[in-house]
């Protein structure tokens, strides 16, 4: 293959950060080439290499990095590349997209000025030409009504429109290559799918070659032609998406796949005591959150039925914004309720006082979605799982109730000792794990679990979620699981409830509502998923396609 | 002002979550800032007239030592301070809200006061805001920009330094240099004995001097004001210099670090248009809010400077007032001040709401 | 600062600079020296002292003197005006004192007038007054000073203090000068009056502006760089000594009537008689102690660089009939202080030492320096271990409040005369009736005060003020201790300051 | 590993070690002046020669207004007193202005704060406009007026610096409770405060356990900052004429005021060395703010150490 099809062509780079805690070898000698008109998908564990694998192609390393060997974009060595020269080169030699568009975007101008500036950059052109080309980019990544809209400033559009506009800005100044770092992964899988067809679509029309870096392997199945897997560092496994796929050759690879979450829609439903007292029952459940200085409130879960039985793993799932968070809140008694009535443990939510409900929360636990924030920095592991025991009267000292914290933290598979230890001393891992023991300790008939395990990679979420199926196993609690993964409720929920703008659209059995969807939306929900498995992927979109 | 700066260097947190709820527009936002202002006057008001209070009526403070029991009985019978303090709270509430401040122990309403010494302090803060702006903000954005070299060091300890030195010190040491030693300029007043003389008989006097010598075109006159603005303004802005420069820094700094502008890097944009454009501006939101601060450290600096330069403004009868402990007129022109803080707080508010298209309520 | 419009008077144009300030142009309304000297430029006097004199001699009068043992004559030259042309006749002069009996501000001077029964203006050219004890020798000096600037009947009002815009609008001039612009406190222009006549001499410049400073090292340096052709009152005391190197500049010194002293509240004083532990005698050698341990030189120099000078007496320097009896009384016997003479005489009251005093200042009132002066004092009388002294400071509004009231058992007061006559330094303090209102009584210095004061006879006048002081000196009601000077700072080109002990500067000499 | 951990813990230990290069050079510069002063504060009988309002010795009476040199190294005022001795006094009065008055408005602040941010309501919402109106308001004039009410015009050696720190005092309590006020809410939304309110625990205990400590976090910063302005304040105050009178203590701000006439003769020592303690103590505080302020903030830390952290993952 001659050079000039390879749009990037990378030969033993090796970046090292220097840091008073020594070096960092955040890459050590990869190899890499992207063809034009080729996805390249980069993938691994947190911390791999990938952002600054990313980063030395635009020639965006910081200050304090080192980088060596060749890094050949678009016919340019990046590497050696320094001041204006290194300035033209960006942008129309290569562009970058960010992980969270919300940020890649200043908020004090409009994006139609903000997509001129980089054109403007470039090319020496008038203002109002530099704006009309901004107003066509506009209207080719499909913002609609674009001559308008490019007046407006970025909070003035939705999360997905947003990185439309952070992908018509890389676009607008032609690069032959376009770097994308996560670039779906603050949306929601509806906002994903779009956002990836607009990709596909940009690699066919403008023949740019994509290097694009994830750690969700249903995009790395939808969208890329080669995938390319780091594991600390180096590049363990380079091969064509479908071959990836279907023989991993690297162990490490193999174990990714293997944790990778996927829709199997198993029958899981809960069999009996279909008579006992459902632990959590709402009726018409309503919660609005109060408006600032008297503007009208914002109801964000309106008309809600809702029951869960004794030892019953209930899934709620629902975009980002439906209300998931408010209603497992409501339950812990951390919202008001302000309509209808939600009964948790025998207990009436609306309207009930901080101190009627403080007996009854021994039978309620809570598992935080980020297992970092949830824990007192002061305080240690040991000190925080003891907590409820203090609280609730059961110990004295956390001296005293350092035996049950002992057995909690094996339960949940941590040694001893880690009870001394200091939340930021443990890993994401680790700590989500210590934040189920805390939930369990006073060995609750209720648990609600907030997307507990979409902080952390998908490995460790393997192995948390496989515990937590065992604690809920031997220990019985009924549980609310909120999670955005459909694949994971899959793989815990006996029972489903999916939520849109505030409202239940579909409840059943796991198999049944997402083996047989009856909503137009749940039904739209799965389809959006990309599944992990480029064959069936392609024929999903197929299928999608009108 | 420590927490000014504190409230200030917080990063400018990366919009988040931005509904615009319940139609909640600009106009409301403004109306409902606007209403803020009267607790926030009142409060100060309340708060000095309790203070004032406290120690006694005013007529006795004043004057008690000097008079005999009976005289001072008479005045403050005729005053009304021997009502219930409730009554006279009210009333003075009342006089506020239809603009009557009171008046001084010698007879004079505190309005014309306030009107014959305000142009004066209004000029000088004019003056020091103009330094300040001079001097911070270029500064401040060169300190970003050479970040963590010993310019940057450098100009961190001026900015300190600026803080750190008392106005009053900073005046001694100004005059000592320019007046003294090089003799160069006015060491105190407004404009020298003559041209004060006929500044004061312009037609249709504003009290602000720079404006009445343009007035007259009279190239001399206007040197004159001029030459004696450099040294208060010089020594009141450079206080405030000092903050802004800090305040551009780390404000800068901190969008520098922000990714739209990593963003903007990638797209091939220059070093210093992504200081000058993409850092600067939404750095400017909180500065802008900062000033507002300002104002009120501007009018306590305005105090030392103005007893320093013999400048004779508010801050200058404001200290003369307390030595004679007129509490009327203190009171008549610390509600004054409350009201211009309260005032340039919403200006500065709505300013930085029109700036920053994310501040809505 | 070479700038047309604002340098130092061009012309003969004279800015005066001083950090004194106006309370009423009104003379109805101000009993202060920086009022009086905006007064004795604009307002006409019936008789003043002569420049450089202290004898009493018409002004605008064509005579003045006592007709009878109650009655002093006063003829006006005809033709009269103010400045506004209204005429100036005797009813002027009966309104002006009348007006000032009834008014009777607290701030303003007509205490000064109690002797006054009443005026008479029996034809517009005549005023006759009218006293209540006879034979008064400070009547004259008396119209010489605040209460004697006559006013315009038609501009003033009869019953209030006037306030200064509405004189200004009037034109309601009749000395030397009218004014013609006026921000109080700021700056004043002063304009030669054309239709004034008197004992000073027409104004010799064009016109005065005098320029008011609130700090005196401003109008040190205003004087220094010519912004001011002449600065008067009142310089500190190394901004003086400053100036005197530069050639440029020209000091004025001359006589000053201005002295401070320590008061003893006779009731609260150690061994006072309101006191547990009374005692007459303790109590005056206590005070003689005092006396004793002052260093005046110390506090002359140290504190004033020798701008204040030494004072032994009552009577400072200057006038007629000023004696010196503290000097040979106590300390060394020369003027020194002597720490035996103090312990002997605490020794032989037998009081307990170290004495226990409290002292009291004000921090304000007579400048930066007196916290120095009283710290300075405080150390003089603890140097030997005679006293323990805790010292405090107490700004003026609450001082002048408190002592009053016998709060402070010792404290600082200062005076300034309100006419230059020996009278002013005596009858104030001594009299069973006094202001300083410390219990001090004593019969025979109230009667001898009372008589100086009527006795025609210079010579006999005099020898009774001495016996006056002795007599005081050894009650020591109070101790005074040093005596102030007048001083003018004025460009070496500037002519005609006279300081004397009228305590007047007149601005119409001043020309360049 | 263990002792580096509690090290790193202790607020200035920490980040001292955490800071590198130039910062560290001017959090060193600022601890080593605010050391200098603190001590000198502390040792002030031992080092100053003279007592502050001392002005004769064995040898006789002070020679007034002399240049420094000699006897007095630093030379001496209008008033005789040893311009060295009076400047080593005069941090002692102004250590102990600002312990008493961060202190009780530390407290005060601090209580206030935490307790409206953390049950919120109507009080808090007056309180916030208060504290809000309050701390707009020129802080030197507050002052002025307070020390008015306060010392009542006397002058005592107690008096006055008690009128003086309590003074300080009502101008600082807004800022210390705007800091921890802000703080408190946000820590009240923090997962680890609702953690603790599922499992029941008391409002007292949480505020005790979990909000309070973790909101006063960044109290050693804001302490540093208003321990700059009180000496200011002070400063101002005395150079009005508000302050404490030269013979109950020595204070900077008074013998600055006491200097101006000097300064206009030429004897530059009486303002200089005053002013530049005021001057040096401030720009000594300021700057271990600052460098605590930059340090607490990762986007203001020094680059090469931001990514340090990043880069230790083990
Ligand atoms: N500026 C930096 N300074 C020091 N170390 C750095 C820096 N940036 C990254 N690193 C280190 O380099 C390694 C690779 O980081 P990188 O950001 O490429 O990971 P990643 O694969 O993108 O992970 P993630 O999936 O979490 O984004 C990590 O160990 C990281 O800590
Ligand atoms: N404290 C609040 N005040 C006002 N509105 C709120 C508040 N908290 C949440 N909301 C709004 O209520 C809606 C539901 O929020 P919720 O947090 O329950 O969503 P979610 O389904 O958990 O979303 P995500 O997947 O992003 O966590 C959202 O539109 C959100 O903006
Ligand atoms: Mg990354
Ligand atoms: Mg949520």
């Amino acid at each position: 293959m001659s050079a000039d099809h390879l749009a990037v062509e990378v030969t033993g780079l090796d970046v090292t950060f220097a840091t008073d805690g020594g070096a960092v070898h955040a890459v050590r000698g990869i190899d890499l080439d992207v063809r034009e008109r080729e996805v390249l998908a980069i993938v691994g564990e947190s911390g791999s290499g990938k952002t600054v694998t990313a980063r030395t192609l635009l020639g965006l390393l910081p200050e304090t990095a080192t980088a060596s060997g060749a890094v050949v974009v678009s016919g340019t060595d990046v590497v050696a590349l320094r001041g204006e020269r290194l300035r033209a080169f960006r942008g129309s030699g290569a562009a970058m997209i960010f992980q969270e568009p919300m940020t890649a975007l200043n908020p004090v101008f409009p994006v139609g000025w903000q997509i001129a500036e980089g054109i403007r950059s470039h090319e020496k052109i008038s203002k109002r030409a530099a704006r009309r080309r901004a107003v066509d980019m506009l209207r080719k990544v499909g913002i609609p009504d674009p001559e308008r809209r490019a007046n407006d400033y970025p909070h003035q559009f939705s999360g997905g429109q947003k990185q439309r506009i952070v992908i018509a800005q890389a676009l607008a100044l032609g690069p032959r290559v376009l770097v994308a770092d996560e670039p779906t992964t603050a949306l929601d899988v509806t906002v994903q799918a779009e956002i990836l067809d607009l990709l596909r679509q940009v690699r066919d029309e403008f023949g740019t070659a994509i290097v694009l870096i994830t750690h969700n392997m249903g995009v790395v199945a939808d969208l890329a032609d080669r995938v390319c897997v780091m594991y600390r560092g180096e590049i363990v496994e380079t091969a064509p998406v479908e071959e990836l796929f279907r023989a991993p050759q690297a162990e490490y690879t193999r174990a990714l796949l293997a944790a990778v979450p996927r829709l199997e829609i198993a029958d899981r439903a809960l069999r009996g005591g279909e008579d006992e007292a459902p632990v959590v029952r709402a009726r018409a459940l309503e919660i609005v959150y109060p408006g600032r200085f008297g503007a009208a409130g914002f109801r964000a879960v309106s008309g809600v039925d809702l029951e869960i039985r004794p030892g019953e793993v209930l899934g709620l799932v629902g975009e980002s914004g439906s209300g998931k968070s408010t209603i497992g809140r409501a339950i812990a008694g951390l919202t008001t309720v302000t309509g209808g009535s939600l009964d948790v443990l025998g207990v009436e939510m609306n309207g009930v006082r901080e101190r009627q409900l403080r007996p009854h929360r021994s039978g309620l636990g809570f598992v935080f979605q980020d297992p970092a924030s949830s824990f007192n920095p002061l305080l240690t592991v040991g000190a925080c799982v003891a907590e409820p025991l203090i609280v609730q009267g059961e110990a004295r000292t956390v001296a005293e109730a350092e035996e049950r914290v002992v057995d909690l933290l094996e339960a949940v598979r941590l040694p001893a000792d880690f009870a001394r230890r200091y939340p930021h001393e443990l890993s994401g891992g680790q700590r989500q794990r210590a934040s189920l023991a805390r939930a369990l300790t006073l060995e609750p008939r209720l648990v609600v679990a907030d997307e507990p395990t979409s902080a952390l990679d998908v490995s460790v979420q393997a192995t948390v979620l496989g515990l937590f199926q065992d604690l809920q196993e031997r220990f019985g609690f009924a549980c609310l699981f909120i999670t955005h993964d459909l694949a994971v409720v899959d793989l815990l929920a006996h029972r489903v409830a999916v939520l849109h703008g505030g409202r239940i659209v579909e409840q059943g059995a796991t198999a049944q509502v997402l083996g047989a969807p009856t909503d137009p939306y749940t039904r739209r929900l799965i389809d959006a998923l990309p599944v992990p498995d480029p064959v069936l992927q392609a024929e999903r979109r197929a299928a999608r396609r009108p | 002002m420590a927490d000014i700066a504190l409230a200030a260097e917080t990063p400018t947190a990366p919009p988040t979550k931005t509904t615009t709820r319940g139609g909640t527009t600009l106009w409301r936002y403004v109306l409902i800032r606007f209403l803020l202002i009267f607790p926030t006057i009142f409060i100060l008001v309340t708060t000095v007239f309790l203070m004032m209070r406290v120690t006694g009526d005013p007529i006795t403070a004043a004057l008690g030592g000097q008079l005999t029991p009976a005289q001072l009985a008479e005045r403050i019978e005729a005053a009304g301070y021997n009502r219930p303090l409730i009554v006279q709270y009210a009333e003075y509430l009342g006089g506020i809200a239809t603009g009557d401040f009171g008046t001084t122990i010698d007879g004079q309403p505190v309005t014309e006061v306030l009107v014959r010494y305000g142009g004066a302090t209004l000029e000088l803060a004019i003056y020091a805001l103009l330094v300040a702006f001079a001097v911070g903000i270029p500064l401040g954005m060169l300190a970003a920009w050479l970040r963590d070299t010993w310019g940057d060091a450098a100009l961190r300890v001026f900015a300190i330094l600026c803080y750190a030195t008392p106005v009053f010190f900073a005046g001694l040491l100004l005059k000592l240099v320019f007046s003294v030693w090089l003799g160069i300029l006015p060491s105190s007043g407004r404009a020298s004995p003559r041209a004060e003389l006929q500044l004061g008989r312009v037609e249709g006097a504003t009290g602000i001097y720079t404006i009445d010598a343009l007035r007259t075109g009279n190239p001399a006159l206007i040197a004159d004001v001029l030459q004696h603005a450099i040294l208060p303004g010089i020594a009141l802005g450079l206080l405030t210099a000092g903050v802004f420069l800090r305040l551009v820094r780390t404000n800068v700094i901190g969008t520098l670090a922000t990714p739209y502008v990593d963003a903007a890097r990638s797209r091939g944009v220059s070093e210093f248009r992504l200081v000058r454009t993409h850092a600067y501006r939404p750095a400017l939101i909180p500065i802008i809010t900062v000033i507002g601060l300002q104002i009120a450290m501007l009018l306590g600096g305005a105090v030392l400077t103005e007893t320093t330069f013999e400048w004779m403004g508010l801050g200058y009868q404001l200290s003369e007032f307390l030595k004679a402990r007129d509490f009327v007129a203190v009171q008549g022109i610390v509600a004054l001040l409350a009201v211009i803080v309260a005032l340039t707080n919403f200006i500065v508010d709505i300013i930085a709401a029109f700036i920053d298209p994310r501040v809505r309520y | 600062a070479g700038d047309p419009g604002g340098s130092a008077g061009s012309g003969n144009d004279i800015i005066v600079g001083t950090t004194d300030t106006v309370t009423h142009l009104d003379p109805a309304g101000s009993y202060d020296n920086g009022s009086l000297t905006l007064q004795t430029q604009v307002f006409p006097y019936l008789v003043n002292t002569a420049p450089n004199s202290t004898d009493v001699v018409p002004d605008l009068a064509e005579t003045a003197e006592f007709t009878g043992p109650s009655e002093y004559t006063v003829t006006l030259p005809e033709g009269l005006t103010w400045a506004n042309g209204n005429d100036l006749t005797s009813s002027d002069v009966k309104f002006t004192f009348d007006r000032q009996l009834a008014i009777a501000d607290p701030n303003g001077p007509s205490s000064l007038l109690f002797n006054l029964e009443s005026v008479e203006a029996p034809d517009e050219q005549t005023v006759v007054f009218h006293l209540i004890s006879e034979n008064d020798q400070t009547f004259p000096f008396v119209l010489t000073s605040f209460p004697g600037a006559i006013v315009d009947e038609e501009s003033f009002s009869a019953d209030a203090v006037t306030s200064d815009d509405d004189i200004v609008a009037a034109n309601a001039f009749g000395g030397p000068y009218s004014i013609s612009d006026y921000t109080f406190n700021e700056l004043v222009e002063l304009v030669p009056n054309e239709n004034y006549s008197g004992l000073v001499a027409p104004a010799a410049n064009d016109s005065v502006l005098l320029n008011y400073y609130a700090e005196s090292s401003n109008l040190k340096l205003a004087v220094e760089d010519g912004t001011v052709d002449v600065a008067y009152r009142s310089l500190s005391p190394s901004d003086v000594e400053d100036l005197s190197g530069n050639d440029a500049l020209t000091v004025h010194d001359g006589p000053g009537g201005e002295i401070r002293y320590i008061v003893f509240n006779f009731d609260t004083q150690p061994y006072g008689a309101a006191t547990d532990e009374a005692d007459a005698d303790a109590a005056l050698a206590v005070r003689q102690a005092v006396a004793s341990l002052l260093d005046r030189e110390a506090l002359s120099s140290q504190v004033y660089d020798g701008t204040y000078t030494p004072l032994y007496s009552y009577v400072p320097e200057g006038f007629a009939g000023a004696t010196e009896p503290l000097k040979e009384m106590y300390g060394d016997g020369a003027g020194g202080p002597s720490a035996e003479a103090a312990a002997e005489a605490l020794d032989a009251a037998g009081v307990e030492t170290p004495v226990e005093l409290s002292l009291q200042y004000s921090p304000d009132h007579y400048g930066p320096n007196s916290a120095d002066e009283y710290a300075l004092i405080e150390q003089q009388l603890e140097a030997d271990g005679l006293f323990d002294v805790t010292l405090a400071g107490t700004e003026w509004v609450q001082y002048s409040d408190d002592r009053v009231a016998d709060v402070y058992p010792a404290y600082q007061l200062g005076w300034f005369p309100d006419y230059s006559d020996a009278d002013n330094y005596l009858t104030p303090f001594f009299l069973t009736e006094n202001f300083l209102v410390n219990h001090y009584e004593d019969a025979e210095v109230n009667d001898l005060i009372l008589q100086q004061a009527s006795t025609p006879d210079a010579a006999e006048r005099e020898a009774l003020i001495g016996e006056i002081q002795q007599r005081v000196a050894e009650d020591l009601s109070t101790v005074p201790y040093l005596q102030g000077a007048q001083v003018a700072v004025a460009a070496s080109d500037v002519s005609g300051v006279v300081l004397d002990a009228s305590f007047k500067l007149r601005m119409a000499s001043l020309t360049r | 590993m263990a002792s580096a951990t509690i090290l790193d813990r202790i607020p200035l230990v920490r980040t001292a070690r955490q800071a590198v290069g130039l910062q560290r050079g001017m959090l060193v510069a600022g601890l080593v002046l605010t050391g200098a002063f603190v001590l000198t504060a502390l040792c002030a009988p031992l080092i100053a020669p003279f007592g502050y309002a001392q002005l004769a010795d064995d040898a006789g009476t002070f020679p007034p207004r002399t240049a420094p040199g000699g006897e007095h190294i630093w030379g001496t005022t209008i008033a005789g007193y040893d311009v060295f001795s009076r400047v080593v006094w005069g941090a002692q009065t102004a250590l102990v202005v600002i312990v008493v008055s961060v202190m009780m408005s530390l407290f005060l602040g601090v209580l206030l704060g935490a307790w409206s941010g953390y049950l919120g309501g109507w009080v808090d919402r007056v309180l916030v406009v208060v504290c809000d109106a309050v701390y707009a308001f020129p802080s030197l004039l507050l002052a002025i007026v307070s020390a008015i009410i306060i010392s009542g015009g006397q002058s005592s050696l107690f008096g006055g610096i008690m009128a003086t720190a309590i003074s300080i005092t009502v101008v600082f309590i807004p800022q210390y409770f705007r800091v921890v006020r802000a703080e408190t809410v946000r820590i009240k939304q923090e997962a680890y405060v609702e953690a603790a309110r599922v499992v029941g625990a008391s409002t007292w205990r949480i505020m005790m356990r979990h909000v309070l400590r973790n909101a006063t976090r960044s109290l050693p910063l804001i302490f540093t900052l208003n321990a700059s302005e009180a000496i200011l304040t002070i400063a101002g105050l005395g150079f009005l004429g508000f302050g404490i009178e030269p013979s109950a203590a020595a204070e900077w701000g008074y013998d600055l005021n006491r200097a101006v006439e000097d300064v206009t003769a030429g004897r530059w020592w009486t303002a200089v060395f005053p002013g530049l303690a005021i001057v040096l103590v401030v720009l000594g505080i300021t700057l271990v703010g600052e460098s605590l302020n930059d340090l607490a903030d990762p986007r203001l830390r020094t680059r090469r150490r931001r990514l340090a952290r990043k880069g230790s993952p083990k």
